[in-house]
């Protein structure tokens, strides 16, 4: 349903779009990026007087640039914490949160390893937690009947928001995890890593995978809680979507200034991000949210805007 | 011979690299429009001295200077002194020919064209002139836009020296000018110096007794960093005063 | 430059001596501003990290053996940081220099004129190529590669980074010292052959001896380059930081940290994202003593000649 | 006559062993250009060149990349060289051996082995911030010259070192100023040697990514910058942003945009390559 | 006097420096043990033939020679002549002093340890015996360890003339060694040269008729690349056969 999505979003908002100038700036996730600069791409041929501008500073640095008032939107891959907040309070902005995509982090082994057919959570614990490093080593120290060989880990980089994300969701405390693994903020590195060495097991975004598939093999994940999923579930559009690949599905969000928000132009694009974001957050790798929920968050984006344009 | 004014004199002159004493307490006084010849032994400082007469000396590290010189009465280590204007008053040739990386024209015509002289034909009849007064003319006037640096080293010295008349100033500095000339282009250069202390005050050192003989006034000896004797040339070479002058000048060959 | 020649021309009318102080004082001016550089540079490293010094112990920054910020049981000692550093720097220069400097020496006593000027600037070409794609060239040709020579060679290790550091910064020393070498008067060079010398012999005998202030400067810029060599590093050494010489294994080097830091999705102003201050100081510093080291050596060392 | 022959064949051995070592360098180019070559030329043509960056790869071009690299590399010729060669020339001309000289000297080396990212740093907090120039062309044109600084200042000064001091000397006997020697002699008779430091400081800055993107320059600019405050985006900057997406396309787009800034230096280094031959053929001594 | 064996010997020799044509057919045969001076105006090609001869000139671009050149009845430019054996055959001194930028001490042991010797005593023998050769030793033994950049021009060149003796080659070519020299040096320097030709064959370019006269046994007249005369030195000086050198030799004055 992507195309037919594009086009509504084209219809809904080209009459006004058209006469827009000036210019969005927006910063911030280098995951939400793509989804992001497709979006700005193509906001581009509704209002091509509105210079979009998408910086890639990390989730950190975005929020940053956006509690100073320097930028519009926040791409991030993380909710806003509690400090950066305060920072926005402070000078004057308040914002609303609007998730845009999932991204599933997906597990991932060399083809060749024939021993792995899927993990439980409490597995994958058991490999990354703290309490693993230097201790955990072979793969038959996490189930006895595979191989007494090493094993060789591979993960985002402990500043990335993916990082963040899988800590919390398999260890339970996020930033708590072993070390001695090998990082890297560039998930085609750990592609490359993975790929060429039959000890490996790492995690990365579904887009990697989904790209590279003829070069990994994802390993299907139990949450053993039948509740979302019975057994293990492997990551594709449709169990992210449908919540089953839990816990290892995360939303991405973006976050609007409430200045920026009495300015058409910056509406005029949030609205078309939220119309487009369904089809064009596949075509970038990520996995859509349910239109519903797109609903949702542009009735949210909406009462935002009203609210601000009282203050 | 009537008595001339005196056009440079030192006085109390000593000079330091670092902290060797080079020059020690060298009092001296010479006349306008003269040649003053400066022997000695090889490391004795004569290329120091002439070398404080412009102050090319400045721009080496540690070098000091205590003492007075005065050209036309006036100290040029004074404050009020410009070094420029200083040695476009007082030339200099050196020992080893330094052409620059140019052609020969633009050698030539160098210290004119610093002065701001733009003139095309000023300029080539300047040079033209300089380059016939070192005899260097015939040798190189079809290739007046060709690199100086591609003539031979006696070649290359007489281009110094013309480029040094170029500027026409008051007073020559020559150090050992001719050691890297052949005897006639030598004999070019010291009849040429003949005719120039017509207007021109000339100090030359030089490491060859005939040469003194032949071209100076006055001739100044000096020996490890002293001047030992200051003299009519014929007198110094006729009667010195010294045992050392006697010795220097009668173990002569050149 | 040509600024200056305008208002030389500007100024005609204008006493040569007024003129003069003018010029001077730009000059001046110019070569102040360096200072002003190094000011900013200790002032925004500085007021950072005294923040962050003011959490962590200095003593922990120098002595913890684990750097491990961003984890939930937080180490702040840098030393893992550095040897990584030290150790992909020490590999590119035990590649580049030896091989740097052969080429500078052959380019001037052996090779045809021609040649050399053919070659010099196809290998400043080396110097010139994206880091990113060194960084692609180290994970993917040179590592594998490496792997069928050293079987326990880890996928990202310091031995591939620093070796194809090495390349980069092969022009750095190659160029620079060969230029230093032909600034050496030719009658020296005559002098050596005179003796009798081989080629091999003028060129290690007389000819590198005298130009060594410029061969030293030349590896100075080729050490401070690898040093701050930052995305070969963070493609092909790994990100983990690790007290260890041993160059086969994955590795973190403190430009790579600061990198990631800064691109990834850390609260700017928290005490995580001041480490890359405390980093970035630790790097100024590293540097600063190793480049005085090398200005002593060369004002030491230095011959002068006309 | 053993001896002898022992250093003649050294001299021969060490023939083989630069000829080998000039060409390892050479190979390693070779492999990387035919390597490059043959993944990303096939993606070169007007279109891309002349496309806005896009999320297809097959769609993306570097117009708003190669613009902006141009702009960068003028911006910062235009900041750095005056700056890096008058400091140079002020050294090593005018300064005295004083404290001040000295410390100046040491702190310009230091300077040359700050790290690229640590300029990043800088450039941020005092161009970004501060000055509130953020991740415009300007901010990044000042970052780079800044790192750059040092590199053409300590070649400017080697080249000038080389220059012997019997040039000066006559020339400052000919009643020439200070300044008129620097200008008519040293400065063109160290020319060759000043070329090569900007060559090597420009190829520099045009293939910097580190520090540009901790000011923030990692970004989608759909438009090309019309003035030194615009935002901004340069080539490697647009290849690392491409050699990190999912999609193979994409390293495609990279190799070719490699293709396009190697043909930029290759132009830069030419037009200085030729020149330095120039005044190298011409001063010799 | 009787005939001695020739040593060095040029056959139809032509030089090239790209298209200009420096030396013109010379022949020419040196006797062993005997000094040849080579004179001229300046130009005229002494020092490029001298250089020929020990194949100095191989490194200059463009640089050319057609014909033969014999050494000991071999010719230096033949292919299995190397030219770093050459050298230690034929040494040689320069117009202008080029000193080592290293120590005196090394300077002067140069080219004993490129041969490999490194026994500290021999060397400091051979360093000694060659700074009291030319006179040096009494001014340096004090500052062996000192650059040799920081002594005077004069005492630069003795230097060099010290470090091409202290390989003892059978030939010593020398390019005007004196022109840098005081008068008491030179005498110096001009006994050595007597002493030395019991050992040694002594090529010598000078610009000084006396020295000429006084040193060489035989004398070369080059005049704008071609040899006009060459005969034995007295013949020379008393009855030149060509007028060229007449005009020369009765134009001198050094
Ligand atoms: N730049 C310098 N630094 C230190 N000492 C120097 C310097 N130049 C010359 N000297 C020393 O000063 C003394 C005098 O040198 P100077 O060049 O004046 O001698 P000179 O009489 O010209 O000798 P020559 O006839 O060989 O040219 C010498 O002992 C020399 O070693
Ligand atoms: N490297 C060179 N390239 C081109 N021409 C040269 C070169 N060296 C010398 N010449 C020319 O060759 C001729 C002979 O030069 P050479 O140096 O042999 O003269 P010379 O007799 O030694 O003169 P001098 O007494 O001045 O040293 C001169 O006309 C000179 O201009
Ligand atoms: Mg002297
Ligand atoms: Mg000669």
């Amino acid at each position: 349903g992507g195309d037919k999505n594009t086009k509504e979003g084209e219809a809904g908002t080209s009459e006004v779009a058209g006469d827009l100038s000036g210019s969005i700036q927006i910063d911030g996730s280098s995951t939400v990026y793509p989804i992001t600069e497709a979006v700005a791409e193509e906001f581009r041929a509704e209002a091509p007087d509105v210079k979009v501008t998408v910086g890639v500073s990390g989730s950190g640095g975005g929020f940053k640039k956006f509690s100073r008032g320097e930028i519009d939107i926040a791409d991030a891959s993380r909710s806003i914490k509690a400090s950066e907040d305060s920072l926005a309070k402070a000078n004057n902005i308040s914002h609303v949160e609007l998730s845009v995509a999932y991204d599933g982090l997906t597990v991932v082994v060399h083809p060749e390893n024939n021993w792995v057919k899927d993990i439980t959570v409490a597995e994958l614990k058991k490999i990354w937690e703290p309490a693993a490093q230097g201790k955990i080593k072979k793969w038959n120290q996490i189930r006895p009947e595979w191989p007494d060989k090493e094993i060789h880990l591979y993960g985002a980089g402990v500043e990335s928001g993916t990082y963040d994300y899988f800590t919390e969701a398999i260890v339970g405390k996020s930033h708590s995890s072993r070390g001695d693994y090998t990082a890297s903020e560039d998930d085609n590195v750990l592609v490359q890593g993975v790929s060429t060495d039959p000890l490996a097991l790492g995690f990365f975004g579904y887009a990697y995978y989904e790209e590279n598939q003829t070069k990994l093999k994802a390993v299907p994940v139990d949450d053993q809680n039948d509740a979302n999923g019975k057994g293990a579930i492997l990551p594709s559009m449709e169990s992210v979507k449908d919540g089953s690949y839990a816990p290892l599905s995360r939303p991405l969000f973006i976050y609007v200034n409430s200045k920026a928000a009495a300015r058409p132009e910056v509406v005029n694009f949030v609205n078309f991000y939220l119309d487009n974001a369904a089809a064009l957050s596949q075509e970038v790798g990520y996995i859509p949210m349910p239109a519903e929920k797109y609903k949702e968050e542009k009735a949210k984006f909406q009462q935002f805007v009203s609210g601000a344009a009282k203050k | 011979m009537s008595k001339k004014p005196y056009k440079l004199e030192a006085r109390n002159l000593n000079a330091f690299y670092g902290g060797f004493h080079a020059l020690k307490d060298i009092n001296i006084a010479m006349e306008e429009k003269a040649v003053t010849a400066f022997i000695g032994p090889s490391g004795c400082g004569k290329s120091t001295f002439l070398r404080t007469l412009n102050r090319m000396n400045d721009y080496i590290d540690g070098f000091r200077v205590e003492g007075d010189i005065l050209l036309d009465g006036r100290d040029i280590y004074g404050k009020d002194v410009r070094v420029d204007e200083l040695r476009k008053e007082v030339g200099m040739v050196f020992q080893k020919p330094n052409p620059f990386p140019k052609t020969i024209f633009e050698n030539v015509v160098y210290g004119l064209k610093i002065q701001g002289i733009k003139d095309k034909k000023v300029l080539t009849e300047a040079a033209e002139r300089s380059l016939r007064q070192t005899a260097l003319w015939e040798e190189v006037k079809d290739k007046m836009d060709k690199s100086a640096l591609a003539l031979s080293g006696g070649q290359q010295q007489r281009l110094c020296i013309a480029r040094a008349l170029a500027i026409s100033p008051s007073v020559i500095l020559m150090d050992e000018p001719t050691s890297a000339l052949d005897p006639i282009s030598t004999a070019k250069i010291e009849e040429l110096i003949y005719e120039l202390k017509n207007d021109y005050t000339i100090v030359i050192v030089t490491h060859n007794m005939q040469q003194a003989g032949r071209v100076s006034d006055q001739t100044a000896f000096f020996y490890m960093g002293e001047l030992v004797e200051y003299a009519k040339t014929k007198t110094m070479f006729t009667s010195p005063k010294h045992e050392r002058t006697q010795n220097y000048i009668t173990g002569r060959f050149g | 430059m040509r600024l200056l020649l305008k208002s030389h021309l500007a100024c005609k009318n204008f006493p040569l001596r007024v003129q003069e102080r003018i010029i001077e004082g730009l000059l001046w001016l110019s070569a102040v501003i360096t200072i002003l550089i190094t000011a900013a540079i200790i002032w925004v490293l500085l007021s950072e990290s005294v923040s962050f010094f003011s959490e962590v112990s200095i003593i922990d920054f120098l002595t913890d053996k684990e750097w491990t910020p961003l984890f939930a049981q937080k180490h702040f000692g840098i030393l893992p940081l550095v040897a990584g550093t030290l150790l992909t720097t020490a590999i590119a220069i035990a590649v580049a220099l030896p091989i740097g400097l052969t080429i500078a020496v052959y380019l001037n006593e052996y090779a045809p004129g021609r040649f050399k000027q053919t070659v010099k600037p196809l290998l400043e070409i080396l110097a010139t190529i994206p880091t990113v794609v060194y960084g692609f060239f180290a994970l993917t040709v040179v590592t594998p590669f490496l792997q069928k020579i050293i079987p326990t060679l880890a996928g990202f290790n310091a031995l591939s980074a620093g070796i194809v550091m090495g390349i980069m910064i092969i022009p750095m020393i190659s160029s620079l010292s060969e230029d230093a070498i032909s600034a050496v008067p030719r009658s020296l060079r005559e002098a050596a052959y005179g003796m009798g010398s081989t080629r091999l012999q003028t060129a290690f005998g007389v000819m590198v001896p005298a130009a060594s202030s410029g061969i030293v400067v030349s590896v100075i810029l080729a050490i401070s380059r690898a040093v701050g060599e930052t995305m070969i590093v963070a493609i092909a050494a790994g990100q983990q930081p690790r007290l260890t010489l041993d160059p086969t294994v994955p590795i973190e080097t403190i430009t790579t940290y600061i990198v990631q830091v800064s691109l990834g999705d850390v609260p700017h102003g928290s005490l995580e994202y001041r480490t890359i201050f405390a980093a970035g100081i630790t790097l100024f510093i590293f540097t600063f003593a190793l480049n005085n080291l090398s200005f002593w050596i060369k004002k030491k060392y230095q011959e002068k000649y006309d | 006559m053993t001896n002898s022959d022992k250093n003649r064949l050294k001299d021969k051995a060490f023939q083989v062993f630069g000829i080998f070592c000039t060409f390892i360098g050479l190979v390693v180019l070779a492999i990387f250009l035919i390597d490059i070559l043959i993944e990303g030329i096939s993606r070169i043509d007007w279109d891309f060149i002349t496309s806005l960056p896009s999320r297809r790869a097959s769609r993306a071009g570097i117009l708003t990349a190669w613009a902006g690299t141009l702009w960068i590399l003028g911006l910062t010729s235009v900041i750095a060289f005056p700056l890096g060669i008058a400091a140079g020339v002020y050294l090593e001309e005018y300064s005295k051996k004083t404290k001040l000289a000295n410390f100046l000297e040491i702190n310009i080396a230091n300077l040359a082995g700050v790290p690229s990212i640590i300029y990043g740093l800088l450039g941020m907090e005092i161009f970004g911030r501060i000055l509130g120039l953020g991740g415009s062309l300007l901010s990044g044109a000042l970052t780079l010259s800044l790192l750059i600084l040092p590199i053409i200042i300590v070649t400017t000064r080697e080249a000038i070192k080389a220059v012997p001091r019997s040039i000066r000397d006559a020339s400052y006997a000919l009643g020439a100023s200070k300044w008129q020697t620097t200008w008519n002699q040293v400065l063109p008779a160290s020319f060759g040697g000043i070329l090569t430091g900007i060559i090597l400081s420009l190829s520099r800055a045009v293939g910097e990514a580190a520090p540009l993107i901790v000011i923030g320059a990692l970004a989608y600019v759909p438009f090309v910058p019309t003035s030194p405050t615009d935002e901004f985006t340069v080539l490697p900057i647009q290849i690392f942003n491409w050699t990190s997406r999912p999609q193979a396309d994409f390293l495609v787009n990279a190799a070719a945009a490699i293709i396009i800034l190697l043909l930029i230096t290759f132009i830069l280094n030419g037009i200085a390559v030729y020149l330095r031959s120039k005044w190298q053929n011409k001063v010799k001594w």
